[in-house]
């Protein structure tokens, strides 16, 4: 059975989905693994974006958390600062099971960076900043997807938008932070990888065809490799839904 | 019912509003209902030294800053989604040091713009909280102490007095100048209505200090009264109303039209140097004296190609890429 | 020309508004008066009720500030907390003229009591208690209807639910209020009384029929007449569109 | 689309979310969409010990405190306005000292209600400074602290850290157990639509740890996501759906039927002694187990006369004395 990386990833992060639980994603990957998750196995997912736009099913790809395409049957237009209460609210009861980040640097702790390389106040790299990202990872658990590579998976981001679990255990709280939310998976190209009781990132899952050798080559900080299991590949009714249904025109995957 | 007209041109509503040095907030969200017709009068009459409150930003913040009208910047995200995922005159301005910024998070940016519209000093939150957001301030205290619109602090850690031994990260509310707005129907006493999402454009309406609405269709004041309840704001919070069919493309509009990709896909070509920008803005802005003009160089029918579908709210099937 | 005590007080009430300010009204007299105002001389006057309902045009006297009647030709049914922003804000911008507030008692510097007469904590007498009365004491200018009985205009309240000028110059600055803005005006049955700059309540106006002795008399507190002057009498045209036009059914007047 | 229903009765909805010392927050405004069907049941399944955050409270807070189900209220207003200036069974017990209550202002109960929708600790306000709402605390510090639910200071007053020299009053916003609500339309999966002013419902609703919707129209989830742009809430935060039309009856509902004056002339009646609010809550409460045998009690015509007129909203012409 043939698939693309971006196939085996979107698949990936549909597997994270539980069915009945509540999700905060973005447009791109996120939100074609979260449809594809709601087609497959959870159909009773509930999929909110940032701005507000609450539980729609859009039928086209959109091309941001505002594009009109993410309003259809949706159950509300909420003005943005409803966003703000029901994040931080839902989060707090654990009604929200996650939420999905993506970054330009990440460190072994999950802290990322998606505001500028370099220095701050001299950039080499500026991009957009935070958006919704700093608020989803102050309140929730998160799932980060990353393009693999070892400029990107560094010991120390060049500036944190988005705190994970800082330097390891009791760093969340002291910083005035939930210690019970933060990072849970990232998902790249390569692999899954989780993080363990000691708040750093290691290797669990390797896509077929990759190995947890290949994935630390391109991993910027050690990675602990001892847990890995190879993933599933798609299963083949799964496939044909994503490529068929998710995002016939091919816009994503 | 009040005899008095709100209703006047952008070029009347910009010159008599909007000075040098203003702090303005700008409504819709990176590529839905940005109030671009009002935005290309900004550049138009060349307002300089412009201070943004960025929000979700679009190409239209880009736009202002590639025109040499911004010199400072409250940000937390700015692209044309899909299109340019970094606004690139922002991008360049940042990088050669052309242009004072500061970041927060979009939802920090929210909640303040929304704690002005009640009216607070400040609003308490947790965000930022560990992040650099907090450790680094984009622009130092003594540079706020000379600007003569920001707060002197971005923001103040203090303990939650009603949990001891929690933080909280206390956001001083900004002092919006002007709100630019583009909403489906107005009036002329000022009342409007946007349909479908507001984002957080009710905020900085009643925020600023003064407030200019573009529509696609201006009502009589009876018309908009009949059905108070879908109103979204009144004429209180108004100081001009300006006609304006498409007023906000190429961004979205909802139950009117869907976003123009091929403008998109132009502007990030166009926005790559400033050179291909200087020219792109002269003959979209410059060439166009008036939003008039701009549509017929635009052209009918592909205006009209962007028209939603009923039953669905954006156009199925638009070429995107 | 035969006019009754409340229709004086009405037309009293109209004459304070404006054409083109904006007035928060509660329902009762104060809604009778701007009614009559918008039908006579200030036909562009804008009234607010504490419910966020904007700029109505009610055709039947409402029973409450929250009566579907209000909603008629307004401009906006906001949600409550709107309100709450819309009123600090524009009232510190000087765009909000004045707020109508009720009581029990009052003292001679306008401080109000509507919550309980006696120990707060043993009333002999409860009411409601503040509804929207103090937020409007405290960023409005105010104009208060009271009856006029010894009673209720005493040297110090029971209770101050809604903060007036204190004890004189400089308290609101001292407690953290707005030092401009304040009570402007009592009216009563039995005329008009304004506050001087020693912050005190003198008569400025008697009703026809009225004499400042008699004013003095059925007032706890000392009140300067000597700035005293006879108020006009209803106009008749005024007095027609009040009596046919804004409350025929003589439900307030 | 879900396929989960959260569609109950009246008596299922108040068995299983309510408990005997919650606190509880009511929807509407005074006399205007109050939930009045969910607090008569409330009343039959005798739940005791609420706490109610009050805010525009009406007659329905006022049954509840007649009825002995409530040991504390936070109070801003309380009135059939029109009808009954100080509801009758609240005065009693606060002239009685049968229970504790402590005064705030409509604004302060409306905005920290917001609050605690924004998820935000404590409110930072100007609102109560100077007055006895300050100086006089219903409910002491140490009567606070022995309370299971409410905050143990009513506020702290704080210098504002980006106005030096101006105090604010910092209110904390707080934690409701239930919220109530009566809306015009409600689907399975919990999404509600409130037409009409929305008052501080959706706030509640938000806030609170369990809401409670009853409904005029039960309508499928397909029809309510047919217009997302006009609905309310997402079911997220709800956990009961009640169908219940006329539920908000003797109050108003927008778009469906006025207030019934006879009835709250009625009550205001037999709110003036304990005795005859008990004969009164027996025959309209106790002897109508379900909302179907107080429908049938009232009348259809009755009923059907308060149905509003469109163009008016109201029923123009209704006796209301």
């Amino acid at each position: 059975m043939e698939y693309t990386k971006n196939q085996m990833m979107a698949v990936t992060l549909s597997r994270q989905i539980e069915d009945g639980k509540a999700y905060i994603v973005g447009t791109g990957l996120p939100l074609v693994g979260a449809t594809l998750a709601k087609n497959t196995h959870a159909p009773n997912a509930h999929l909110i974006f940032e701005t507000a736009l609450f539980e729609g099913n859009p039928q086209e790809v959109p091309t941001s958390v505002s594009d009109l395409r993410i309003n259809y049957q949706a159950s509300v237009l909420w003005p943005q600062y409803r966003y703000f209460g029901f994040q931080s609210i839902y989060a707090k009861r654990g009604l929200i099971a996650c939420g999905f980040l993506g970054g330009a640097q990440i460190d072994p702790y999950g802290n990322l960076n998606s505001t500028s390389i370099g220095d701050y106040f001299h950039p080499q790299t500026r991009f957009t900043g935070s958006g919704g990202a700093n608020g989803i990872a102050t309140y929730c658990d998160t799932i980060i997807i990353m393009k693999h590579e070892k400029r990107r998976f560094i010991e120390k981001v060049d500036y944190i938008t988005s705190y994970g679990w800082g330097r390891g255990p009791g760093d969340r709280a002291r910083v005035g932070l939930d210690p019970k939310r933060g990072p849970r998976a990232v998902v790249t190209e390569l692999g899954l990888m989780r993080f363990g009781e000691d708040c750093r990132m290691y290797l669990a899952e390797y896509f077929p065809g990759v190995s947890p050798k290949q994935i630390q080559e391109n991993t910027g900080f050690e990675l602990d490799l001892s847990r890995a299991v190879e993933a599933r590949p798609p299963e083949a009714e799964v496939l044909d839904i994503l490529i068929h249904k998710v995002d016939p025109l091919r816009l994503m995957i | 019912m009040n005899t008095d007209t709100k209703v006047m041109s952008a070029e009347a509503a910009v010159s008599s509003l909007i000075s040098d040095g203003d702090c303005l907030a700008i409504g819709g969200f990176v590529t839905n209902r940005r109030p671009y017709a009002l935005v290309r009068e900004i550049i138009r009459q060349k307002k300089r030294n412009l201070y943004i409150e960025g929000g979700p930003s679009g190409g239209d913040i880009d736009m202002l800053i590639g025109a040499g009208c911004v010199s400072t910047i409250i940000v937390s995200y700015i692209a044309n989604s899909g299109y340019t995922q970094v606004c690139r005159r922002f991008r360049e301005a940042v990088e050669q040091g052309a242009i004072q910024y500061d970041d927060y998070s979009l939802d920090v940016q929210t909640i303040v713009y929304h704690g002005a519209a009640l009216g607070l000093s400040y609003v308490p939150v947790k965000n930022m909280l560990g992040s650099d957001l907090v450790n680094l301030w984009g622009i130092s205290e003594a540079d706020r102490k000379k600007h003569p619109k920001l707060p002197d602090k971005k923001f103040v850690i203090q303990e939650d007095p009603f949990n001891p031994g929690s933080q909280l990260c206390l956001v001083p509310t900004p002092k919006i100048d002007v709100a630019l707005i583009h909403a489906q129907l107005a009036s002329p006493d000022g009342t409007f209505r946007i349909s479908g999402a507001q984002f957080q454009d009710l905020d900085i309406a009643i925020a600023a200090n003064k407030t200019i609405v573009s529509c696609e269709e201006l009502v009589s004041d009876e018309e908009l009264r009949r059905q108070p309840e879908l109103n979204s704001c009144t004429g209180l919070c108004v100081d001009a109303v300006v006609p304006a069919s498409y007023g906000a493309h190429p961004s979205q509009c909802f139950n009117y039209y869907d976003y123009d990709s091929r403008f998109f896909i132009d502007y990030d070509n166009a926005s790559r140097t400033q050179e291909a920008f200087d020219r792109f803005i002269a003959e979209y802005v410059d060439a166009c004296p008036t939003h008039a003009d701009y549509l017929n160089k635009l052209g009918a029918a592909r205006l009209l190609k962007l028209r939603i579908q009923p039953g669905y709210g954006y156009t199925p099937g638009l070429k995107r890429k």
